[in-house]
């Protein structure tokens, strides 16, 4: 925290994210199944990983800090993961529903 | 009526011994903890009470054997109820081979019960002793629960599909039945009664009412029984239109054709799969050609016509 | 008592009490005691809201018949009453009182790391009080606290969007005192004062914060979808648009599981204070308590689905969720054990905080352990949504946590006024309360074993002896609480001064003046030992 | 939100960064809060995967790949206005605080545009939908999300420009220092998080099956 980083760093982090927005974008164009949206998603995350370190400064962060980013993130793994336990290994089979007069 | 003899409740079906037992073994192993932990407890405060005079030398402040023993041990023992309770509650969901299906709806405030031969009866439900269950719940508005306290049976009817249970009544007599999820003003009022009989005189009961099955039931278990479901469920993993509601409803096919889904869309989509493919899919779906029946085919199409928004309020 | 020894103490001239008196003074204050002393009053307030809805429920069930309220004046009463007790009662009881007060004190602060965040989340918590009681007047909400839908987005016609603003609202205010908790304790402990010397109510606080940052923004999401949906008639909890209502379940208990944490952990705090100080000795492994704290904190985001096991959750899903249930008691056993140890060559004195103490280690312990039927998943077939659940979590919470926060008011309620209050009197509640409450909750057991539904206001007439004893306990229960507003009450105004350690305890509390000065300290402290330095064989050092 | 460092008696390592630890903190509630539209997504997208892509294809692609360049540039302009702060240089702080603000009034108009162009084609569920080719369950439930989503995102931006507008007005002012200001540090870390947010929106919202 002592002399604040370089301008350069800002400007090579923002081309990486435009390069990264330009390849998401062109990617999606082609067929790829499945992995379109894990394309998409590891992009994604790869650019709000580039906005985390230098932007927002983790890089140099404490570690208290650090750990509280990653730890966040976990808690959302932890929603996805136990409610997927559910969604994966449900059979559902559906019944006619409508939903009453007025809605 | 009084079901239950002083403060004990009948267990009047095979699932209800099985609970009993794991809740006998809970009973037994907490409340020796609960006693011991209580007498410790005791013992201390009254020896260890200020003014009196006993040793307190050296009062330890921690010991790791016994840290590592109260871990392990309530750990070893929660585990054993959780596997044992895990075993008895999957067989409430395993295969229901040979099953006697009924068919519950909940509706805000009252339960409709349907026999496989069309006998219908609201907030009763007759059954034979010693005959496999199967009930399938849906509901009409909200959730429900359907809950009998002597077969120690519970499971909620959920909005937009269906539930299951399956149990076998072993004991004859009168028990109650309650809606336990909260549904709205009479909730408390949403119950009835089982009656568990004696095969034959359940048999004379079912017959007294011999309607046929609606011709929707019965499209329901045909759905089943011939695999349009393991595609057609909006769960299932083969890429297949979702059927719910598709009687009138407008279809857009692979060669740009538009069509009304009629009876004989429906049927020609069952026997003929391939003349009209319906757009965004591929051609998968075998013919049924030969396995199903007229009569399957036409209580199929009562049973998507029954899962429309319009049909059947 | 140890206060014997204490020259006769008198009180001192200035404190934050004497800061200011006008009723501006208290409503500006940025002071943490004050703002402590702010949410005692509107939580008690509350407190005594939701009773009144428990005592007409209770009075309703005295007969099998509906005769006292209708259903709909029924619903209403269980729903104002669990959203009164959990959101507006217990869940701010210790944190933003006995927290608020002593956090700072006992890690030697001079603040809270945000003081003007602490007092606006006082403001947040009235404006979520204010909706609530005008939903209360403009004719009350009937879902349940639960807010399941669809009945709560297309079914009831109360008012739901309102109270579910009310929630929302409140949860910003636990937030933000969860925040604030979370970086006082980082940053603003005095030199000296590692995590090792934290006494374990500044643990129990900080692991709560943990659970009030991480849970609360998935409620008020949650709600904030039910409102849309209800208003706009469209959202992703209705089956007739391919959504599904069990999603909103598990975003609920996503939630309200780790809620039942945040009411129990500072409890956990508070006892395991109490009983180091009237036992006169060190608490029994010091760092074991610490762990389990974290341990229960973190674990318990790993298990809401033990509410969903009849819900048309999958059926396995329910078994990994039985499972985690299994392993998140697993700490609080290790706490329950942890006191019982400690009082193992003591010197035990039976003061009105200790009574309150055991009587919370008793009750919690039965309410866990019934925690464990239910965790069973075949008994929770039988057993859910009957009387066996609702005595189970008032075992802990009423028995447990109502009694702990009772326990802590005591505990340091000659800090807080500088004043005592009559020791008979208080021993006397604690008693009344403790049978009280088991009049009360016991028979709720065996009803719910019986097959009595919960959220009914009729029930089969063979189940009237129990409810009657229930409700019998009630009153009893009802006396108790009124109880300490009395002799509290008179202590405020008549209560003999208390010095600054009445009860002769350790912990940097206790070494400034009662009620302490403005800025807590007259001089910075200095930590040097570990906390709860106490010596069974020498109980008045 | 600002921290009192005139009230604590000691300076220990420890008591750095208070202001930003609660920042971070406050974010990490904020991703709970945004985490539960992303399973909500996730679970209608997986129930009707086709349907989603029918519907992300109404969506106006372009227009979120401007956005989305626009609001990543801003974040440039936030984290060089902090950078500025801590080497001294108000003007600059100022100044890069202004662009900051406009790109973000800038995403928040294209956004408006794009909300108007869904109105026209009858896009917007319970309000005003029209849509009813295939998968108009899934369309429906899509546009929701999508509204949403969006629509919180913006309030959040909303907020940010607004902060970042105040604070530009102020650093005007000499007497506040532009230094050692947890202030500015703060809403950067704001700033970029509404910005990951959106990262995550962008693929979610305008990519599905863009080959169709
Ligand atoms: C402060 C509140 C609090 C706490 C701490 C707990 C703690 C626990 N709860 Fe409870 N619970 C609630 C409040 C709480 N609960 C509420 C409000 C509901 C109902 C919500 C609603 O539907 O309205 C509920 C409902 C509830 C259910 C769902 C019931 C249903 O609706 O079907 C379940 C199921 O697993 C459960 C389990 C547990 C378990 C396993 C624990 C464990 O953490 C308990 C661990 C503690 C111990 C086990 C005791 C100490 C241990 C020993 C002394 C060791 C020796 C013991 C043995 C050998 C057995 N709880
Ligand atoms: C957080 C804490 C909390 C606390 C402290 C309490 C305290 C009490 N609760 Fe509550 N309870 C809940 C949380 C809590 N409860 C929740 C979450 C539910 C579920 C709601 C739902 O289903 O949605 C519930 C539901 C619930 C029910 C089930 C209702 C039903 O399902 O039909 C019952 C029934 O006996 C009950 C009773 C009591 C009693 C007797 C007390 C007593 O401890 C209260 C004692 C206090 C007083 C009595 C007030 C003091 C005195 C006065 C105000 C003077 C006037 C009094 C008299 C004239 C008697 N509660
Ligand atoms: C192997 C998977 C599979 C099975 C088994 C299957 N289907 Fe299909 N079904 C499909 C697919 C894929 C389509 C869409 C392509 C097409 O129209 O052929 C389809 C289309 C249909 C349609 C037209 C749907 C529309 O939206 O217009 C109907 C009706 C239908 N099936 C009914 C049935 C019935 C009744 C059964 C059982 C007797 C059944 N299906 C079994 C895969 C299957
Ligand atoms: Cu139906 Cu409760
Ligand atoms: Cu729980």
């Amino acid at each position: 925290m002592n002399s604040p980083p370089p301008v350069r760093v800002y400007i090579l982090t923002w081309l990486a994210l435009m390069a990264l927005l330009a390849a998401t974008f062109t990617l999606a164009h082609f067929r790829l199944g499945a992995a379109n949206t894990a394309v998409g998603l590891a992009i994604a995350a790869a650019k709000v990983a580039l906005v985390g370190l230098f932007f927002m400064h983790l890089r140099r962060a404490s570690a208290l800090i650090a750990i509280f980013a990653v730890a966040t993130l976990f808690w959302l793994a932890i929603l996805f993961g136990l409610s997927g336990t559910d969604y994966a290994t449900r059979r559902i089979a559906p019944a006619p529903w409508s939903a009453p007069e007025g809605h | 009526m009084n079901e239950r003899a002083g403060w004990l409740l009948p267990a009047a079906s095979d699932v209800a011994h099985r609970v009993d037992h794991v809740l006998f073994a809970l009973f037994v192993v907490t409340g020796f903890t609960a006693i011991a932990i209580a007498f410790i407890v005791l013992v201390f405060c009254l020896r260890y009470r200020r003014g009196a005079k006993v040793d307190r030398s050296n009062a330890p402040a921690n010991k790791r054997w016994l840290e590592y023993t109260w871990t392990f041990t309530p750990l070893a023992i929660f585990l054993g109820f959780f596997a044992w309770g895990a075993v008895v509650y999957a067989g409430f969901y395993g295969r229901a081979r040979g099953a006697m299906p009924v068919f519950v709806v909940g509706k805000q405030w009252m339960w409709r019960l349907e026999h496989a031969n069309g006998r219908r009866e609201i907030d009763q439900l007759h059954l034979p002793l010693g005959q496999k269950v199967r009930l399938v719940l849906a509901t009409e508005d909200v959730i429900h629960s359907f809950y009998v306290p002597a077969f120690r049976i519970k499971q909620d009817a959920v909005p937009g599909r269906y539930t299951e249970l399956t149990f076998t009544p072993t004991r004859l007599g009168t028990y109650e039945l309650h809606c336990t999820e909260y549904c709205g003003t009479d909730h408390a009022r949403m119950g009835g009664r089982v009656f568990v009989m004696r095969p034959e005189d359940f048999a004379r009961w079912l017959a007294e009412g011999g309607t046929r099955p609606t011709m929707a039931a019965r499209g329901f278990e045909a759905f089943r029984r011939l695999g349009c479901s393991g595609c057609h469920d909006a769960r299932s993993t083969v890429h297949a239109p979702d059927l719910t509601g598709i009687y009138h409803r407008i279809v857009h096919l692979q060669d740009g054709r538009t069509v009304v889904a009629d009876e004989a869309y429906i049927r020609d989509s069952i026997l003929l799969p391939k003349r009209d493919v319906v757009a965004g899919f591929e051609p998968i779906m075998p013919s049924f050609e030969g396995q199903a029946s007229e009569a399957d085919i036409l209580d199929i199409i009562a049973w998507l016509k029954s899962t429309g928004p319009t049909e059947e309020k | 008592m140890s206060a014997a020894a204490i020259p006769v103490p008198t009180a001192p001239r200035e404190s934050f009490l004497t800061e200011g008196y006008t009723i501006a003074s208290w409503l500006t204050t940025r002071d943490h005691k004050r703002i402590a002393i702010l949410y005692a009053i509107a939580i008690t307030l509350f407190f005594f809201l939701g009773g009144a809805a428990a005592a007409l429920i209770r009075i309703e069930l005295v007969t099998p018949r509906g005769d006292l309220v209708t259903a709909d004046t029924y619903n209403k009463l269980f729903t104002i009453h669990g959203v009164v007790m959990v959101w507006f009662f217990l869940i701010p009881s210790i944190p933003a009182t006995l927290g608020n007060f002593l956090v700072p004190l006992m890690i030697g602060s001079r603040e809270v790391a945000f003081p003007r965040l602490n007092l606006l989340s006082w403001y947040i918590y009235v404006l979520g009080g204010i909706f609530t009681v005008a939903m209360l007047v403009a004719g009350g909400v009937d879902t349940g606290w639960t807010f399941y839908t669809p009945f709560s987005t297309m079914f009831s016609n109360t008012h739901v969007v309102w109270a579910a603003a009310g929630v929302f609202i409140v949860g910003f205010s636990s937030i933000l005192t969860g925040l604030n908790f979370i970086v006082t304790v980082h940053r603003m402990r005095a030199p000296g004062m590692t995590w090792f010397r934290l006494p374990l109510f500044v643990w129990a606080l900080y692991a709560t914060s943990l659970i009030l940052v991480l849970a609360t923004p998935v409620l008020a999401m949650t709600l904030t979808l039910i409102v849309i949906e209800r208003v706009l008639h469209i959202g992703i909890f209705d089956p007739a648009l391919g959504g599904d209502p069990l999603l909103f379940q598990h975003l609920f208990w996503f939630y309200s599981h780790p809620a039942v944490y945040i009411m129990v952990l500072p409890a956990m705090g508070v006892v395991s204070e109490m009983i180091t100080c009237f036992a006169r000795k060190r608490i029994f492994g010091y760092r074991f308590m610490a762990y389990a704290i974290l341990g229960i904190a973190a674990f318990g985001f790993l298990v809401w689905g033990h509410h969903m096991f009849v819900s048309g959750q999958s059926v396995y899903a329910g078994m990994v969720f039985s499972m985690l249930s299994m392993m998140v008691a697993v700490p609080s056993a290790i706490k329950v054990f942890n006191w019982t140890a400690t009082l193992y060559k003591g010197s035990i004195v039976f003061t009105a905080p200790m009574l309150y103490a055991l009587g919370f280690v008793g009750l919690f312990t039965i309410g866990g352990m019934t925690g464990i039927y239910l965790a069973t998943l075949a008994a929770d077939v039988h057993l859910t949504d009957t009387y066996f659940v609702i005595a189970h979590f008032h075992s802990i919470m009423v028995g447990g946590s109502v009694m702990a926060y009772l326990g802590g008011i005591h505990y340091w309620w000659p800090k807080i006024t500088g004043r005592r209050y009559s020791e008979a009197w208080g021993r006397v509640a604690a008693i009344v309360i403790f049978f009280g409450f088991n009049l009360t909750f016991f028979p709720q057991y065996l009803l719910g074993y019986l097959g009595m539904p919960r959220r009914y206001h009729e029930y089969a007439p063979d189940l009237q002896v129990l409810n009657v004893l229930s409700s019998g306990g009630a009153s009893i229960l009802a006396v108790g609480y009124l109880l300490p507003l009395l002799y509290l009450g008179w202590s405020l105004f008549k209560g003999p001064p208390a010095g600054p350690n009445p009860w002769n305890a350790k912990g940097l509390e206790w070494t400034t003046d009662s009620p302490p000065p403005k800025e807590n300290f007259r001089e910075p402290p200095l930590v040097t030992e570990p906390p709860y330095a106490y010596d069974p064989e020498h109980p008045e050092r | 939100m600002s921290a009192r460092p005139d009230v604590v008696p000691v300076d220990v390592p420890w008591r750095r960064e208070t202001a930003s630890l609660g920042m971070w903190i406050f974010l990490a509630t904020e991703v709970m809060f945004f985490g539960v539209l992303f399973l909500a997504y996730t679970h209608a997208r997986l129930a009707d995967p086709q349907g989603f892509a029918a519907a992300s294809r109404l969506t106006h692609e372009w227009l979120g790949t401007i956005n989305t360049a626009i609001l990543l540039t801003s974040s440039l302009t936030m984290a060089l206005a902090v950078r500025s702060g801590w080497a001294g240089h108000r003007a600059l702080v100022i100044r890069l605080l202004w662009a900051t603000a406009f790109l973000g009034a800038a995403f928040i108009a294209v956004k408006l545009v794009e909300y108007r162009l869904e109105w026209r084609d009858g896009l917007v569920p319970a309000l005003h939908f029209t849509y009813s080719g295939p998968h108009a369950r899934a369309v429906q439930a899509f546009f929701f999300l999508y509204f949403v989503m969006t629509g919180v995102h913006a309030v959040h931006l909303t907020i940010g420009v607004a902060l970042v507008a105040w604070l530009a007005l102020r650093d005007r002012d000499p007497s506040h220092p532009v230094r050692r200001r947890e202030t500015a540090e703060c809403l950067g870390l704001y700033w970029h998080f509404v910005d990951g947010i959106w990262i995550f929106l962008y693929p979610l919202i305008y990519l599905v099956e863009l080959w169709r």
